[in-house]
């Protein structure tokens, strides 16, 4: 192993910047995996599927808008939201029936509705893949002393603390945040309270699913949309929460920097080998903390 | 009530009895299936045994020992692969590599294992996953010596085993053997004991039994056997490629296990023998396999989560259901 | 034969047990009571190692054993007999108590040998002597309430324990059945020479059985002592009634 | 046990159910069976092959057939899997008994068929699979390639950079084997053309790579004066499209196989200035043959055909000049006769070598760029390099081989 690039301290924050842009897609998408996966106990595979359907529907009604810049940021708020009624039908009609299985049941369950939605996609946009361009404000990137960041790179800066400050007003200012947050350690006593836990389960797993709908779309314009593309996010999504913490979204935060950082680092030092940088980082992370770095929920 | 019950016990001696005689017949099918069918349905039967004895495998540790074994593939694609390196790469011997292969994927289930017993359930499987997804970026990176994602053809074996009917001979005696000893392990004291983890880990540890140990024991056994199966794979389709150790692959298979029945023996075997045979024989009409398999296991978990065999075993056990249920409140 | 000496423990903020004692004599019946919350649970969850205390010690036969995994409390010599009913729900009533004498004779780890033809002598005369021969066939799940606590209590009996401990053994039963299993306790201490710790709401059932009878409120021991000092002491009357005199 | 006897018969009539269809066909026609990638990304390409080859088979067929015979296609999707592939390959040859065995873009799945086909006698045209091996060191007498492979693609590469004044290079590429094969090629001849060419460093990421931008970060760190990148696929185009979000290609020269193809989904957007290597444009070259394939083409599917669409082309009219030459439906006799035969095509002459099985391709060099009359970049400035310049040696497959 020889380091490829005379590590600077320039090269150096520079890969920090644009891993945090990265984290930021990382964090959107686990975050709502752990939300789901803490208060209503689904380690829902499907949420990669939704995350590709998020892509999906964001070209699709960017070209419905005529590809504009305000086409491209309604879709940012349209696509996450189909995606959300989506998962709404899917936990009406489905998933409510299931909430007293094992967790191996509803991860199988899962998987079932990520084939399907994979077919889906298939029929509906066809085999192929697609791709959307970043709206021509966001084209380009900024450089300054030798450094340079991509202008998309920093819209994602800028929306990662959004949707953080967003999840923490959810969670502990609003009503359905403290139920579920109940609801995550005690199920049986919220529900003897007289609150109808079914709904707030709906709401939640919406919620969950709105976040990978807004990681999907988020990534759409900066890659080719096309199936498949939920296979290897849905597994680093999952390493995330398990390394930050079952149903802890601040663990989900926290793992996806570990992540995308050693991710991006791992680049700069051995790129022949940088996938094995974060693998490595969760393995000594549940080496030394089995059950996650911050408190889980159950 | 003694009645019932003793009539009960007789029917379930006279199952066994019946499943006794099954086997029989079934082996004996087997060995005739090469002069009936036409080549290619003894390369799909060959393909149906190595597939049931992974499936069996992964079940051995799923319905017996009730841990989340999430990605089993990883030790089915290590046998595979330290076959086919042995052959390839060390020019062992066939013998020494059909004996080896089955032992590093053991050696990868201890490995995997210890770090992974200490957790249960979700956490286990979660870990399980994510180990297992490493192993697999590496087979995958590893050009020089896993061939990196065009996986490793041309593997020298010896015509008497790779022709069509070669292979399935020594895949259906290898599978019947396996078979049978899976059987007596899970009616081993052993096998007795690692259900009783599955059904209630507190109180198995309540009447002494350490059960992190005897589970890493299972899941050893599991690994090894699944290596087997990877041995097999290679031995029938005469290549092996990283798409093994990947982690839907591990899905598909509890899916069998799901199909079948994973609180009976053969279960897994069925559901293997339909899932392959589906994805075989829909090819020819349809292009859509995944929404039919994603529609399978949803109407699977549904309505029959016990599986097409654990409904028909089912009459014996019918009223457990619900008074496991009240029990528990 | 068992000394617990000063055992705290909490969860999160609450402190289930905070300096707990209680010591119970070879051959003795021990009750324990207190009111819901007092830590009879948590106690004998601790003494069976299922947690780890956060101060204080548990000594038995003079050997410190709150360090320990629960299988090795087991192989100690202290059986358990859970209050929420704990038996192994998919297999036969036989398989279950074998699977406590296969692991009591340490053959758990017996890969090749049949289940089938092992220790069926024992197994059959625990299942005898609790009453529960005939449905040695049935799946334990489908076994009514009351004989699933008969069960687990042959479990526990199972790893011929010196101390067996019941965590409410007559919980939700119906008067015929708890009538059936206190003449079963009664019986099988009698018949093993067994000790039992014992913990009951049911003080009628607390008062015929017990030789000793502790009491608990708050995680604290108020007292142990012969069941007629026991009903005496103004300290359990206070707990009781809530400090009137 | 009601139950499971209805189980038993389902699959039974399930599974025999072809067995039917297979006896009821009495007459013979020539059948092809395609393996290949029908969902997922990979689909693009294959889509193309399967319809240009349905295409000129509907020609012919309407023509009266090869020799008499009817051609009938049969195509199987193998979702980019190496076991589901060989699955597929194998029911193909075992039960459906097809003539000639046509596959796959994916080359891990190339490789198993074709050794599948060595084994069972039954000729092989790998389609679009381009991993030099096929041909190369794992090559055998049953498997035919009808695209360009990575041997080819980087000697091509090579010519075209060894005469630009670029000495401080850094690769990067898609790690799997068509990246890395693609790159040593690549290297090798320009290391020969050029000593003075250093390599500085390597990245290789993962296929489906979801952000390239930490890994244009710290290549830019590096100061190369050209960037070799070696992906395939949809990945070209998230390449591109991160190439044009952080001015790569402003700030040093990128070299990228299929650019100029790939660049299309990008529109008017797509970076300018990258090298290019392709073996097909819709637009070049501009004979009466292309504009007529592309005119039949356009008018059948209503899209523009890709370099899919050649390799289709391309598998069809050689099998059918191959029997006709043969005079048989012979296996052996068709083989010989495939061995150095030469068909028309879209991009002129092009010949099947007898050595190695390896199609003679020319190979179009260009610089993506805007053009007038165009909805998306083009390659502009194209060299044609002659498909003998760029054909890996004979001298070095026989190596390769004589190590196997």
């Amino acid at each position: 192993m020889h380091l490829a690039v005379q590590l600077t301290l320039a090269s150096l924050s520079q890969q920090v910047l644009v891993g945090l842009a990265e984290t930021t897609t990382l964090f959107i998408v686990s975050s709502g995996l752990s939300l789901v996966l803490g208060v209503l106990r689904i380690p829902n595979i499907s949420h990669g599927a939704l995350y590709m359907l998020g892509a999906f529907l964001a070209y699709s009604i960017t070209r419905m808008l005529g590809g504009t810049a305000a086409g491209f940021f309604a879709s940012l708020l349209l696509a996450p939201l189909a995606v959300a009624f989506i998962s709404l039908v899917v936990e009406r009609f489905l998933l409510s029936r299931l909430y007293e299985r094992d967790h191996l049941m509803l991860l199988l369950f899962t998987f079932a509705l990520a084939l399907v939605f994979n077919d889906v996609v298939n029929i509906v946009w066809g085999a192929g893949y697609r791709s959307m361009q970043l709206p021509s404000m966001f084209q380009g990137s900024f450089s300054f002393s030798g450094l340079f960041l991509p202008r998309y790179s920093l819209f994602l800066l800028c929306v990662g603390p959004l949707v953080a400050i967003g999840l923490w007003f959810l969670i502990n200012r609003t009503k359905i945040g403290k139920i579920s947050r109940a609801a995550a350690v005690h199920r049986e006593m919220v529900g003897a309270v007289g609150i109808n836990v079914s709904w707030v389960f709906a709401a939640v797993f919406m919620i969950g699913c709105f976040l990978a709908g807004l990681g999907g779309s988020l990534v759409a314009p900066t890659q080719s949309i096309t199936q498949g593309m939920d296979a290897s996010i849905i597994i680093e999504a999952f390493l995330i929460v398990i390394m930050g913490g079952l149903g802890n979204v601040w663990g989900a935060l926290l793992g996806s920097l570990i992540f995308g950082l050693t991710d991006s680092l791992g680049v700069l030092i051995w790129p022949q080998f940088s996938i094995v940088f974060p693998y490595a980082a969760v393995i000594v992370v549940l080496l030394l903390r089995p059950a996650g770095l911050l408190r889980s929920t159950w | 009530m003694s009645e019932a019950s003793s009539s009960l016990a007789y029917r379930l001696r006279s199952l066994r009895r019946l499943e006794t005689f099954a086997c029989l017949a079934a082996v004996i099918v087997l060995l005739l299936l090469p002069f009936v069918l036409p080549d290619f349905y003894v390369y799909f039967a060959a393909l149906v045994l190595v597939t049931g004895l992974f499936a069996t495998s992964l079940n051995l540790v799923l319905g017996y020992g009730g841990m989340y074994q999430f990605h089993h593939a990883v030790f089915y694609g290590a046998g595979a692969y330290a076959f086919a390196l042995m052959l390839t790469k060390a020019h062992a011997p066939l013998w020494l590599a059909c004996l080896c292969a089955p032992l590093v994927s053991a050696v990868l289930g201890f490995l995997i294992g210890a770090i992974c017993v200490r957790l249960s359930k979700l956490y286990f499987g979660m870990l399980q996953l994510s180990l297992g997804s490493l192993v697999w970026a590496i087979v995958y990176r590893w050009y020089s010596f896993t061939g990196g994602d065009n996986g490793i053809n041309e593997i020298p074996l010896p015509n008497a085993i790779s022709s069509t009917t070669g292979a399935y001979y020594l895949t259906a005696v290898v599978v019947v053997v396996c078979l049978f000893l899976m059987y007596r392990i899970v009616n081993s004291p052993f096998g007795k004991i690692f259900q009783a983890i599955r059904d209630n880990p507190q109180r198995s540890e309540a009447i002494g039994v350490n059960i992190r140990l005897h589970q890493l024991k299972g899941e050893v056994i599991a690994a090894f056997f699944a290596g087997i199966a990877g041995v097999l794979y290679v031995v029938v389709e005469g290549t092996v490629v990283p798409d093994m150790l990947f982690w839907t692959v591990s899905l598909e298979v509890m899916v069998m296990c799901l199909l079948g029945g994973w609180y009976t023996f053969l279960g897994p075997l069925l559901g293997a023998a339909v899932i392959v045979g589906l994805r075989t024989f829909t090819g020819a009409y349809t292009e859509h396999w995944s929404l039919i398999l994603g529609i399978i296991l949803m109407a699977l978990i549904l309505w029959l989560p016990e599986g097409v065999l654990g409904l028909i075993v089912k009459p014996a056990n019918s009223k457990m259901e619900l008074s496991a249920e009240t029990g528990r409140k | 034969m068992l000394r617990v000496e000063g055992i705290c423990k909490s969860f999160d903020r609450f402190n289930a047990l905070c300096g707990a004692d209680l010591h119970v004599d070879s051959g003795k019946i021990v009750a324990v009571i207190g009111p819901n919350g007092a830590g009879k649970s948590t106690m004998f969850k601790v003494i069976t190692g299922h947690w780890k205390p956060d101060g204080g010690r548990v000594l038995f036969r003079g050997e410190p054993i709150s360090s320990l995994s629960p299988h090795q409390i087991c192989r100690k010599g202290i059986s358990m007999a859970f209050q929420i009913v704990n038996i192994f729900n998919r297999m036969t009533v036989f398989e279950n108590v074998q699977a406590a004498v296969l692991s009591h004779r340490r053959q758990a780890g017996k890969i090749f040998r049949s289940a089938s033809k092992m220790a069926v002598g024992q197994t059959m005369e625990i299942l005898e002597s609790v009453g529960l021969r005939e449905r040695a066939g049935c799946i334990a799940g489908t076994l009514s309430y009351g004989d699933q606590k008969v069960l687990e209590m042959a479990i526990a009996l199972s790893t011929r324990p010196k101390l067996l401990i019941l965590d409410e053994p007559t919980a939700g039963m119906s008067p015929e059945e708890t009538a059936v299993c206190t003449g079963l306790i009664r019986r099988l201490t009698a018949e093993n020479g067994l000790t039992v710790l014992f913990c009951e709401h049911n003080i009628e059932l607390v008062l015929s059985l017990s030789d000793e009878i502790m009491v608990m409120q708050g995680g604290k021991t108020i007292i142990q002592d012969i069941p007629e000092a026991v009903r005496q002491s103004p300290a359990v009357r206070e707990a009781y009634l809530g400090g009137a005199p | 046990m009601r139950k499971l006897w209805a189980l038993i018969v389902c699959l039974g009539i399930f599974f025999c159910m072809p067995f039917t269809a297979c006896f009821a066909s009495a007459a013979k026609p020539i059948r092809i069976g395609i393996v290949d990638t029908y969902s997922g990304p990979a689909s693009y390409y294959s889509d193309d092959v399967r319809d240009a080859f349905l295409m000129i088979v509907d020609k012919i067929n309407s023509s009266g057939g090869i020799l008499g015979h009817k051609v009938q296609v049969l195509t199987r999707d193998d979702k980019f899997r190496v076991d589901l592939g060989l699955s597929e390959a194998k029911e193909l040859i075992m039960r459906e008994h097809v003539n000639i065995l046509m596959g796959t873009i994916n080359s891990a799945v190339s490789l198993a068929v074709s050794d599948l086909c060595k084994k069972e006698k039954v000729p092989f045209l790998v389609t679009f699979g381009k991993s030099a091996k096929i041909t190369g060191a794992d090559g055998n007498h049953y498997v035919f390639s009808v695209d360009e492979n990575t041997a080819m693609i980087g000697k091509a590469a090579a010519i075209a950079l060894a005469k630009k004044p670029y000495t401080r290079y850094w690769i990067a590429g898609d790690d799997y084997e068509y990246g890395h094969d693609l790159a040593d090629s690549l290297w090798k001849n320009l290391k020969k053309r050029n000593p003075k060419a250093v390599l500085l460093g390597q990245s290789w990421w993962k296929l489906g790579e979801p952000d390239f931008t930490p890994y244009i970060s710290a290549i830019l760190a590096a100061k190369p004066d050209c960037l070799i990148v070696a992906t395939g696929g949809p990945d070209c185009v998230s390449f591109l499209k991160a190439t044009k979000a952080s001015g790569l290609n402003h700030k040093l020269a990128v070299y990228m196989h299929t650019a100029a193809v790939s660049i299309k989904p990008l529109g008017m957007d797509g970076p300018q200035g990258v090298l290019s290597t392709d073996t097909y444009y819709t637009y070049f070259p501009e004979t009466a043959a292309n504009k007529k394939f592309v005119a039949e083409f356009e008018k059948r599917y209503h899209h523009e055909p890709n370099a899919g669409a050649l390799a289709g082309y391309l598998a069809a009219v050689f099998i059918q000049k191959a029997y006709k030459k043969a005079g048989a439906i012979n296996t052996e006799k068709f083989i010989d006769a495939l061995q150095g035969t030469s068909v028309a095509s879209p991009v002129g002459k092009v010949t099947m070598r007898a050595f190695d099985h390896e199609v003679v391709l020319p190979m179009f060099v260009g610089v993506t760029k805007k053009e007038p009359g165009f909805k998306y970049l083009v390659a502009s400035d194209i060299v044609t390099i002659p498909g003998k310049q760029i054909m890996p040696s004979i001298a070095g497959i026989k190596a390769a081989r004589a190590k196997h």
